[in-house]
């Protein structure tokens, strides 16, 4: 894997996506994407470009501002052997579709004793920044993975976006699949086969063995920058990608734990009740004699997200906090700290908190 | 006025009465409490379903709501599997894990029964959906009641069938209540074939009490919708005889205007039907009654059959969550 | 035809115009990168939020969705209050809590705009049934776009006010696009007022682009609010000019037909309120010229002052989650 | 307290809110009642019944089938100062209006910097037993416990679901209450004074010393029938019963968990990122050298509720379930634990798994 990685071309988040949706739509007849904004001239950030000119608008098909009709009519199709991609351009407006996902999408396959079964992949895209506020910003994933019956995922590089979503929308069951709108625009190495085990749980993508980071989609890229400046001080930091959200696959984190000893989690949503939450459960629960210092957990704090950028430094978790939190469990002294924290200031290079690079003006 | 078509009346009529007599023994057997789960019985709607039903072939495929024996019957399911789910086996329809308000069967072409009001329909405009994709022959027929017109799920669903002109037919069955409440305490006053107006769709309405009629309109909706107009919308006026949920009577608790319930029984589809095949010559009392013994010792020996089959294993309980 | 009311012209003008500038100022300065959040402008539709609100009183209460500016100037919001909101200010009229998309201000009357398409429609409609049952005179008035049609949310709202008979009246906008897809990709062909007689509401139909057709319209529809004949719907065709969400022109991206645009332009609400006044002698070049002044000016300071004004405080960012 | 419930009522759950609301229409002007079936013949498993009458269709408002509108319409009659209580009859129905909830109710406060407020109660009425099946028996609490903005409470006695009501109703935030409909029937001692600390965190429902159970609504009685058995062999069990999932406050648990140094969470709902997982990632996180064994949890297994009463024995925890898990932490003698599921035996006297007791016939 690799090996094949080495060789691969570097791909965007979106452009792997968009990669993954047009040779869906090649290899499965049955597969169709649905949304609003699939034909338009911006393409869904870019992911849906040139698809509808390919494929024609009975498998590219724009959809008025229904969003509850219309996964419904995805689980539908799917009754009759399709396998629909749908978007919804925030996660935000998936809320008024939870009736569909959770009581039909999540349950028919149970219902019929696997006769029927729902293969949809639900692409949610969580925003961020440029002021996006209250209503267009939130993750919301530990909701979703709350939800026996569906897969929940969350790339943080392209390879497993594309990958997840071929796997996905090649399988048995619905798959909601969380973009973080920060990450359409980071490139990887992205190779032509594709990974069908990628959601079959994390991925360590990092190693180290004085502390376990665990994090989920654009916090990962957090945490690697956290483990990165942890280096310089003599600290290995091991950085586990959760990936998969439900499925929950925690035997990974527990080998590292038993390791180290010492486990942080940063949610990309809310602290309160999030995929920390149940990885840090799981972990106390299954390997408490290996903890050598309380667990820890980073995340969105217990309120809406402001519009405003000066609200936003305070809410979003940096690899600044995620260092400061590995130095808690490590008990590190106060010059490392320092020491820390001034590589990561300068490694940050005064970006603004509202954009992710510079290249990303807005609006969306 | 169509020639009476004595053939298709008896086929309707041995229906009609077929799933009444179903209905009346899960009401009638319910209070053993061996059948636990909620029913919402059919008893005095069987019009709708059986002149929707009758009309459509192996490719058409049906969607219903909470109340939905007599489409499941209607549409060839089978007794004893509709039975055994109510009974909670194993050889039940959905093997017990859905009790009547799922009542679903890939192979009799129910494809879902669903019990959160309207959110079956935008299921049947993804089955019309895929049948278009696919170029497969077939219309969706999705069932609902008076009440689902009030759902947000109904009108995103029949704009998004029109604007494509998607193969479905909306049967409406407007019995004029959900659970207790009267659908003027529900709706504004405007016929309900307005309702398909918003979307452009014209409907037809028609006397659901009247097995011909509504066969006949379902026909035209069928020709309609197979022919690329789009989605069709019958409306069918009917009656709700026993309560909403449960195998009793309710009419004591002053719900509906007094003699409502009285006026609605005798519209009876099925002694509506019956005069009229008996005028035809089709029925007499000899051939009623042996269509009557007929139709209970099915029942008896489904119920039979229901009741001896295995519950589901606990062992079982944890499979096909995923694929 | 109602006589030509010069002294309603004239308000209706300079309220179009002075939003028209502050748009384009907007605009203008957008690439600055100082107005960090998402705006919707509401160039070229200027004449329905104007023309429906002037004839507001203060009881009156609106309710928009992600594309208020134009609602909340015509409404009395407060300039630099709105400017400040889209930089991010505590002195924003939301704290900078909220930014463009949430522009809310309680004692303009502008009480929520809300991102999610159709989601203030039943805030909308609770606003008229609390006064109702409050007593209190007032009319809730929510706007929304050809898209906002779509949603389940507009039917079941729409459904609740008629049967109610509630004071509110839904303004809708028609500019025959939701970001790039032009209406009959949307849904089927039929006038949109047929979206009302679904829910038993009679619609009128007019001219976004003629401000006096859209006030008269609009006083009808207040004066049947407001004596208890229930919800009403005024549908206004207009035009959007600039991009969706963003400061600039997307002609060039070619999702409208060619012409459309330069066409729709042609219709400019405030040119033609202005060739009426011109020709009603109300207005010449010297009285314009100082609107168009004293306008800019207005808007000059109102930028700087929220340019100004101060960021909010980190130290308060977790206030007001809970009472 | 104790005293005014000595000298109290003695009512069931459902008469206990039945009283909440008629003293909530009665003391508070701006306050309605708003849902499907509040004016029916059975008065919302009767608590309803008779306040149409009393005090008209104005403040006791039947609803069309539109979930979402309605709770959106309770939200925008708050921005002018009402205070409505609305019901949906099975925590499904809610699913449908979750964009209002999470979006309008739980983020207006926020918006307007405290200038609107949400304050009404959304009554959700859980299901279980009587093959309510896949749509009709889910609970959900930790989806709506994940969003900051709402409160969420979940009662487990008479005295409680009223003082919830009255307390949330006469607050300043959108309340999610979560009745278990097997709980409606449960009789219990209800004074006259409303407790207005009701909403303030969890509450000790039984003194022990050896291990703290902490359980939320219907599982509070199971975990107390746990309790009871093993006070026969001598373990003192402390149960605490959470009753505010939202906002959470876990400090008379760390102190509980600080004497007993065991900790077992039952949920009513999903185990897996229930709010077990949020109390026990919380208390290894604080007290992790006060842990002498591992933290337990127990809650509904990852799959959707099936009708048929054969597969609802082994979805649903009872008492037998927690004082397994109570051993497990104990390290309990096999003799000791024989003789505990000896006495539950007994007591559950052959009583059917899917009602709550043979007054309960259903259909609902
Ligand atoms: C979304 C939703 N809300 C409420 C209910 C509770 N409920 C079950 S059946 C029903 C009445 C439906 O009325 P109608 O659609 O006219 O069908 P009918 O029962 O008259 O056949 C209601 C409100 C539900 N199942 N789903
Ligand atoms: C529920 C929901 N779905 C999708 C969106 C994304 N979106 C924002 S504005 C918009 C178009 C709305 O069109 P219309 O109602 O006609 O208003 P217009 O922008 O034309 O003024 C869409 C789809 C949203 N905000 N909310
Ligand atoms: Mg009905
Ligand atoms: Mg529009």
């Amino acid at each position: 894997m690799a090996d094949s990685l080495q060789a691969a071309r570097l791909l965007s988040v979106a452009e792997a996506i968009r990669e993954g949706l047009e040779r869906a739509l090649d290899e499965i007849p049955e597969a169709f994407v649905m949304g609003e904004g699939v034909t338009d001239p911006k393409g869904i950030f870019g992911t849906t470009t040139g698809l509808m000119d390919r494929f024609g608008k009975e498998r590219v098909i724009e959809t008025p501002i229904s969003e509850n009709a219309f996964t419904g009519i995805a689980v539908g199709a799917c009754l009759l052997g399709q396998r629909p991609i749908i978007v919804h351009q925030r996660v935000e407006f998936m809320l008024l579709a939870m009736e569909q996902l959770i009581n039909n999408a999540a349950k028919l396959r149970y219902l019929t004793r696997g006769r029927q079964s729902v293969p949809m992949v639900i692409r949610l895209v969580i925003g961020r920044g440029w002021g996006q506020g209250p209503q267009h910003a939130q993750s919301l994933e530990s909701v979703f993975a709350a939800i026996p019956g569906l897969k929940v995922a969350m790339p943080s590089r392209a390879v497993d976006a594309r990958d997840m979503l071929m796997t996905g929308i090649r399988g048995g069951d619905p798959l909601v699949l969380l973009e973080h709108r920060w990450l359409h625009g980071v490139r990887g190495p992205v190779a032509d086969d594709v990974d069908p085990d990628v959601l079959s749980g994390p991925v360590v993508r990092r190693e180290g063995e004085d502390l376990t980071l665990v994090a989920t989609s654009y916090m990962v890229l957090e945490a690697l920058r956290a483990a990165d400046a942890l280096a310089a001080v003599g600290i290995t930091a091991e950085v586990i990608d959760l990936r998969v959200l439900r499925p929950l696959e925690l035997a990974p984190i527990g080998e590292s734990v038993r390791r180290t000893g010492r486990l942080v989690v940063i949610d990309t949503g809310h602290r309160t009740l999030g995929m920390g939450a149940e990885v840090v459960a799981t972990i106390s629960e299954r390997q408490l004699s290996h903890l050598k210092a309380p667990p820890r957990r980073l995340g969105l704090p217990d309120r809406p997200a402001a519009s405003a950028r000066s609200l936003a430094a305070s809410f979003y978790p940096r690899a600044e906090e995620i260092a400061r939190e590995a130095a808690e469990a490590l008990g590190m002294d106060t010059e490392d700290r320092l020491h820390v924290e001034r590589i990561l200031d300068e490694r940050r290079e005064h970006r603004l908190v509202d954009v992710p690079d510079p290249s990303f003006q807005g609006p969306f | 006025m169509a020639k009476f078509d004595r053939d298709l009346a008896w086929r309707g009529y041995r229906a009609l009465v077929r799933i009444r007599e179903v209905e009346l023994a899960i009401a009638a057997r319910y209070p053993d409490q061996e059948m636990r789960c909620p029913v919402h019985l059919s008893v005095g709607q069987e019009g709708v379903a059986v002149g929707a039903c009758l009309p459509l072939s192996a490719d058409d495929l049906v969607l219903a709501g909470h109340r939905s024996h007599a489409q499941y019957l209607a549409k060839g399911g089978d007794l004893t599997a509709m039975l055994a789910e109510i009974h909670g086996r194993e050889t039940g329809c959905c093997g017990g894990r859905g009790g009547s308000m799922h009542l679903l069967d890939v192979e009799a072409g129910l494809l879902a029964s669903i019990p959160i009001v309207g959110s079956h329909l935008p299921l049947a405009v993804g089955v019309a959906l895929a049948r278009r994709q696919r170029r497969e022959p077939g219309v969706a027929v999705a069932f609902l009641g008076d009440g689902a017109v009030e759902t947000g799920a109904f009108h995103e669903t029949l704009n998004f069938a029109a604007l494509h002109r998607l193969p479905v037919v909306f049967v409406l069955e407007d019995n004029g209540y959900s659970v207790y409440t009267p659908l003027a305490e529900r709706q504004p006053p405007r016929p309900l074939t307005d309702v398909g107006l918003s979307h452009g769709v014209e409907g037809q309405s028609v006397s659901g009490d009247d097995f011909l009629e509504v066969h006949a309109a379902m026909e035209t909706a069928l020709v309609a919708a197979r022919s690329g107009a789009g989605p069709q919308l019958l409306v069918a006026s009917t009656s709700r005889w026993l309560e909403h949920c449960g195998p009793y009577d309710d009419d004591h608790l002053g719900y509906r205007p007094q003699g409502e319930l009285e006026r609605a029984k005798q519209r009876c589809p099925i002694r509506r039907l019956g005069d009229q095949l008996r005028k035809s010559g089709e029925l007499d009392d000899r051939r009623e009654k042996a269509l009557y013994a007929d139709v209970r010792s099915e029942i008896d020996a489904a119920f039979a059959a229901a009741f001896a089959a295995p519950q589901p294993s606990a062992a079982t309980a944890a499979e096909h969550v995923y694929g």
